[in-house]
């Protein structure tokens, strides 16, 4: 049994997406010792998987990296990758207490270089959800091209454990035996910044998504379109086919009651406008419609791009789909009902369908912290006009969308807010 | 090299890891005997031109979206490359 | 690279603050235009004497835009005494029976998209019109195209 | 640490090239290895390389690395533009412990890939970095400029986010002068009366800061103030405040309304009123290290004719209507407003925002407001729950283009709306719909072709018409002009980058807060007013700031002493040493280069933007 580590932060920003880089680095800015934890084997969060983003349409990459790595080569940051969180909590006014997992990678992080021959020597593939499981990684892997740190995981579910790793290895990194190690970080404040997962559709059988091929969410549609996407350009997952035609179902998963969802998700209508607008650079020819209840532009310059997406000639139909089928052809066949123009039932079919997935909260803080979440899940503020970062624990602030669905603009502004609070508890501490 | 590599590798008791993790090494084992054969018979069915994934599915009887997932694998880990469309696909081909 | 040559090019002196986010503004709307056009980055142009823009000449630049932020200008005192400074220049270049239409002062903001296509453009199809610079003194120099 | 940095000035210039692919928004129409190949020649050039991501880790460790192994000590990357990019190069360098304005950067990606295509448009890469590299040849190690911060910072404008800001900073040590131009604090926001989503009284979110700046003895508020002088820079600004009483009509009515008020008390729909207005004129100069703009929106008003506005007294905005709800009697079955029953109400959303060329009418100055206004469509639905919830005798008729209730817990006023028989037409812009007067049982009649009933036109008679009024950037244009600050086409102040710097202004030392960046609402205003409370503490922390050294240096070897650049400099930054050499305080200098132009003998350069590098630049662009 290995000693306990205890160590000891001013701040501790749980999640490493965007929202929590930008605490990390307007506390680190300040002088603060900031330890940053993520679940994930990188930091990045949710944006760094993205294709471009609207309205400026830069791609994620250019604007993420530079926070990662500048919160990676910060003095005053730490991070803590690959580390579950069991517990935290306020013990006294000046303490916070995490008890956090770091979760065993098998790969010694002091030796390896992230030179990835690892990777190319493991023989086993296995499908690869950071690809939208278009297509397959090997059972040890960098999550992908600009992870942050460098450092490979090895998927013990899906290895052979054939020593092949080890072998090519040139720095004796690989550490099969590794295991699970507990720490403890004490800090004056904290920020919960865990972020989102993508609604579930399973309660939504009518539509299709995992079991009609070329129905695909839109965070798969963001693989398809990103720069090392697994295809390098976009095709129908059934059979490779250029889709000629391509079709966006809005809120698949926000405004929507029957799955216990009824609230709006922010981002959707705007990101299905960016992908549509870049699959139009990609492929000029197809036919891109948008299927959608309310359009809400409702950011700077959020307006302006969605005219422009009109004028490109991205088609918007007013219609709730109800249903999705397999059509002809591995098309996919959708059933709505026509809210505008002759109105009634209508059916079309696409080469692909997107459904524009909502946010549902990706932390559940039951049995771990006590901090207060809204009927929705998301972390309530106690003051959700004047101070929206405010939690029910004092000196515990919560950014991003894990305090409600939020676009990366609005979010990296609550970030900054959520860094004032928390520096001001400390100040006010002494 | 190997020499100082093996001097500095803790020892690691391989055959109790084995026998702990069993169950996922056997499913492992099973799922590269499949995916070998498929890429076998991915590179065989190349070996002489380009074929689209359609063309691909036919002569290997497999699904087309199996054999996509495995087109793009090989392609990512430069077995594969993308060569010239033909009608609303393209044709692969091998790199080496 | 070479054949490049034959058809001219162009300088452009874009202010940090207006012009040159301006061009990256064209950029992002992928709207294209001639390729023959060098765009470099300026805090402000009222830095180059007038000897600068007759070299330019002199070494074979076709013609050369001047896109400045106008009377949005960050300096105090700049913009006049830039304007001042271009009216030398283009003193200097009747004497060398330069086209004055190959010096060309415009005003470029960060979202003049549609301006900044039409200066380049403009000046794209004057310098083939034109041809080369030819200084005065200077003919047997230049090589015939 | 600057000692530890390499001094490569005395040594040959061994050039670092590296080129981006950018997930192929280069490399998909430059061939990034040509150029890589082209280049690599060049005389000075030592390496020449390719990346996927030159700004990934990986990307800046390719740099390092040949920094360590001391192969190069001068670094050229194409890439994206420099706004994005340069300065996360500049900092990869400087923890590789080269000096980091030993760089040069090409921009192949906005400038060239994203704008030309094929052979061309690598041969102009080619071009490009070669201009770069013969720039970067040139470069000498600079040290970026160390000036003193004031713990100051002036908050300009004392509603929400002015007053969330004041707070913040106060409490984080922080000096403030809050500097507001009405003789109230409170702003748009005291024209309300409860808010959305959480139904609060806008007056106890108020009372809530404004109590807090009464109480933090590091905020001074100047009421019945403006701006009137503004110089320095960042960390040692001098603002003139100047306070007079007001003027303006509207003012003095609202000031009589809380006449005879207790001082520090808040009154609905005038603001919190701190008590103390100018008998006469008074001025002050501060020394402050920030500036915080929080200068607020305007209401769009409407132009006369606009859905019957300005003609038909039974036409309002929003704003008019809830003042107007406010003071109509409680629990009757029907809403009374001015004495009239109120049976039918017509609500228009997207006045004055949402607008389109070529549908809508532009201003005088060719200008319309294109942008959505955010707040309008919750603001317009909690208004009409409020009516049918508390007089169910009164109608609501809601014409909207898209229902945008977007945020937080703000679904359900649209499907309470639903619920409480709200009634939703869907227009189009071109087909708007249409007040006219009538002398049947309503005043006024509404038509509109509905998109929802497949495009009937829909008549119907209402007794008053709500206009859902957008907002518009404030016309603050004396300190737009007096301070250079940089507008977007909105007319809205414009930050750096919306996600990379969104609070912070192209100048340095002034940053942004709430509505006069975009419309926002409340919260939204909260959180930008302390985002950049964040970043005003990070700048003013340390008691110093680092500024770029991109200033004026003499070369006393060349000098005369002739003066000419003295009388030339428009910042009074340079003097002549009793040695007749003349001599620039960087502190003073903004590096604009007007000294550079007059001087004849080239005694006198812009670090890091010489006349020489440009020189150079322009050869290579000819050779090449």
């Amino acid at each position: 049994m290995k000693v306990k580590r205890d160590l000891q932060f001013d701040a501790i920003v749980i999640g490493g997406g965007i929202a929590g880089l930008q605490s990390a680095l307007d506390l680190g800015d300040q002088g603060y010792k900031v330890a940053v934890v993520d679940k994930d084997a990188t930091i990045g969060g949710k944006m760094i998987r993205l294709s471009k983003v609207f309205p400026t349409l830069d791609c994620a990459s250019c604007i993420t990296t530079p926070k990662m790595s500048s919160a990676a080569h910060h003095e005053n940051i730490t991070l803590f990758t690959y580390c579950t969180l069991g517990a935290l909590d306020r013990e006294k006014p000046d303490q916070v207490v995490a008890q956090l997992r770091q979760e065993p990678r098998y790969v010694d992080p002091e030796k390896c270089i992230g030179c990835r021959k690892c990777e190319y020597g493991c023989p086993v593939y296995v499908e690869d959800d950071e690809q939208g499981g278009f297509n397959m990684r090997k059972a040890i892997y960098i999550p992908f091209s600009n992870a942050i740190p460098q450092l490979p995981v090895l998927d013990v579910e899906n290895c052979s454990l054939c020593g092949k790793c080890a072998k090519v290895c040139p720095t004796d990194a690989i550490r099969y035996d590794m295991e699970p190690e507990d720490f403890t970080i004490t800090a004056k404040t904290a920020v919960l910044a865990t972020g989102f997962e993508l609604s579930p559709m399973e309660q939504k059988p009518q539509y299709g998504l995992a079991k009609l091929q070329n129905v695909v969410s839109s965070m798969q549609m963001e693989r398809l379109l990103a720069p090392h996407g697994p295809y390098n350009r976009v095709l129908r997952p059934s059979d490779g086919k250029e889709p000629d035609s391509i079709a966006y179902v809005q809120c698949a998963g926000s405004r929507d009651e029957s799955l216990g969802i009824p609230y709006c998700s922010r981002v959707c209508c705007m990101y299905a406008i960016k992908q549509a607008m870049l699959l139009s650079g990609a492929l000029p020819l197809a036919d891109i419609t948008i299927y959608y209840m309310d359009i809400r532009a409702f950011g700077k310059g959020y307006e302006q791009f969605y005219q422009n997406a009109k004028a490109m000639g991205i088609e918007f139909v007013k219609a709730k789909v109800a249903k999705i089928t397999q059509g002809d052809n591995q098309t996919a066949r959708l059933r709505y009902e026509d809210q505008e123009g002759n109105g009634g039932v209508m059916e079309r079919e696409h080469d692909l369908v997107i459904l524009s997935l909502g946010m549902v909260p990706q932390w559940d803080p039951a049995g771990i912290c006590s901090v207060n979440c809204g009927q929705d899940g998301f972390i309530q503020s106690i003051l959700p006009k004047i101070a929206p970062t405010v939690t029910n624990i004092d000196g515990v602030y919560t950014a991003g969308v894990a305090a409600g669905p939020k676009d990366i603009v609005d979010t990296i502004t609550e970030a900054g807010a959520a860094a004032m609070e928390a520096a001001n508890y400390i100040k006010g501490l002494t | 090299m190997s020499e100082e590599k093996k001097s500095t590798a803790p020892t690691v008791d391989m055959k109790k890891l084995r026998q702990e993790r069993n169950e996922s090494i056997t499913g492992a084992r099973e799922k590269m005997k499949v995916q070998n054969k498929v890429i076998k018979a991915l590179k065989e069915a190349l070996s002489k031109e380009a074929k689209t994934i359609p063309e691909l599915a036919d002569i290997m009887g497999m699904q087309t979206d199996a054999v996509l997932m495995y087109v793009s694998t090989l392609k990512r880990y430069g077995i594969i490359g993308e060569g010239p469309k033909d009608g609303d696909y393209f044709k692969y081909e091998l790199t080496e | 690279m070479a054949n490049d040559t034959q058809e001219g090019k162009i300088l452009i002196l874009a202010t940090e603050s207006c012009a040159y986010p301006g061009a990256n503004s064209v950029g992002q709307a992928h709207s294209s235009y001639p390729t023959n056009t060098y765009i470099l980055r300026v805090r402000a142009p009222v830095l180059f004497p007038e000897h600068f823009y007759m070299d330019c000449f002199r070494k074979g630049i076709s013609g050369i835009i001047v896109m400045s932020c106008g009377e949005e200008c960050p300096y105090e005192g700049a913009y006049h005494a830039f304007a001042k400074r271009i009216d030398n220049v283009f003193q200097l270049m009747k004497k060398e029976d330069l086209d004055l239409r190959r010096l060309r002062l415009t005003a470029i903001c960060t979202v003049c998209n549609r301006p900044f296509l039409k200066e380049v453009n403009d000046m794209n199809n004057l310098i083939k019109e034109l041809g080369p610079p030819i200084l005065k003194g200077e003919e047997a120099a230049t090589d015939t195209p | 640490m600057s000692e530890t940095k390499k001094d490569e000035s005395g040594e040959e210039a061994r050039v670092g090239v590296y080129i981006c692919h950018c997930g192929g928004n280069i490399s998909d129409h430059v061939d990034v290895e040509k150029v890589a190949e082209a280049v690599k020649d060049i005389p000075g050039v030592v390496v020449s390389h390719t990346d996927m991501f030159m700004c990934s880790d990986p990307g800046q460790e390719l740099i390092q690395e040949d920094i360590n192994k001391g192969n190069i000590n001068r670094v050229v990357v194409a890439s994206c533009a420099p706004s994005l990019h340069e300065t996360t190069f500049r900092g990869a360098i400087s923890r590789a412990n080269m000096n980091p304005y030993l760089y040069e950067h090409a921009n192949i990606r906005e400038q060239d890939s994203w704008v030309h295509h094929g052979d061309p448009a690598t041969a102009k890469a080619i071009t490009l970095v070669a201009a770069a590299i013969s720039k970067a040849r040139g470069l000498k190690p600079l040290e970026p400029i160390r000036v003193d911060a004031a713990s100051h910072t002036t908050v300009i404008g004392g509603g929400i986010a002015g007053l969330r800001a004041a707070v913040d900073l106060a409490r984080n040590g922080i000096k403030v002068a809050l500097v507001e131009k009405s003789p109230f604090l409170g702003g748009n926001a005291s024209q309300l009366d409860r808010v959305f989503p959480t139904g609060e009284k806008v007056a106890d979110l108020i009372e809530y800061l404004t109590s807090a700046v009464a109480k933090d003895p590091n905020i001074t508020v100047y009421t019945c103030a403006e701006l009137t002088g503004f110089e320095g820079y960042i960390g040692n600004f001098k603002v003139t405040i100047k306070r007079k009483a007001p003027e303006d009509e509207a003012t003095q009515l609202m000031l009589k309304q809380v006449k005879g008020a207790a001082p520090g008390s808040f009154h609905p729909f005038v603001g919190f009123y701190p008590g103390d207005v100018p008998a006469a004129d008074e001025e002050e100069t501060l020394t402050t290290g920030v500036i915080v703009f929080a200068t607020g929106f305007e209401l769009y008003e409407p132009r006369q004719g606009e859905f019957g506005y300005g003609e038909n007294r039974e036409v309002i905005t929003l704003r008019q209507f809830i003042r107007a709800m406010a003071d109509a009697p409680a629990t009757t079955e029907t809403l009374t407003i001015d004495g009239r029953p109120v049976r039918r109400i017509a609500m228009i959303h997207c006045v004055g925002s949402r607008q389109i060329p070529g549908i809508h009418e532009a201003d005088e100055n060719d200008y319309m407001n294109e942008y959505c206004s955010r707040t309008c469509c919750t603001a317009t639905l909690q208004a009409a729950l409020e009516v049918r919830d508390n007089y169910p005798g009164t109608q609501i008729l809601d014409y909207y283009r898209d229902i945008r209730t977007y945020g937080h817990n703000q679904e359900e006023y649209y499907s309470r709306a639903s619920e409480k028989n709200v009634l939703f037409f869907r227009y189009e812009p071109e087909d708007s719909p249409v007040i006219t007067k009538t002398t049947g049982e309503y005043p006024l009649k509404v038509t509109v072709v509905d998109k929802l009933t497949f495009n009937e036109e829909v008549e119907a008679g209402v007794d008053l018409v709500v206009l859902a009024t957008g907002m518009k950037a404030k016309n603050i244009d004396s300190l737009v002009e007096m301070m250079k600050l940089p507008v977007g086409a909105d007319k809205f102040l414009q930050e750096v980058h919306p996600k990379l710097r969104p609070v912070e202004m192209a100048n340095g030392g002034i940053l942004l807060a709430g509505t006069c960046q975009a419309p926002m609402d409340i919260n939204e205003s909260c959180n930008a007013a302390q985002a950049a409370a964040a970043k005003a503490a990070a700048l003013l922390g340390k008691g110093f700031v680092e500024l770029d050294p991109f200033v004026a240096l003499v070369d006393p070897d060349r000098c005369e002493g002739n003066g000419d650049c003295i009388a030339e400099c428009p910042e009074n930054a340079i003097s002549m040493t009793p040695d007749n050499k003349a001599e620039v305080n960087p502190a003073l200098c903004t590096g604009c280069g007007m000294c550079v132009a007059v001087c004849s003998v080239n005694g006198i350069d812009v670090q890091g933007w010489g006349l020489k590098e440009y020189e150079n630049m322009v050869d290579a662009i000819v050779k090449f």
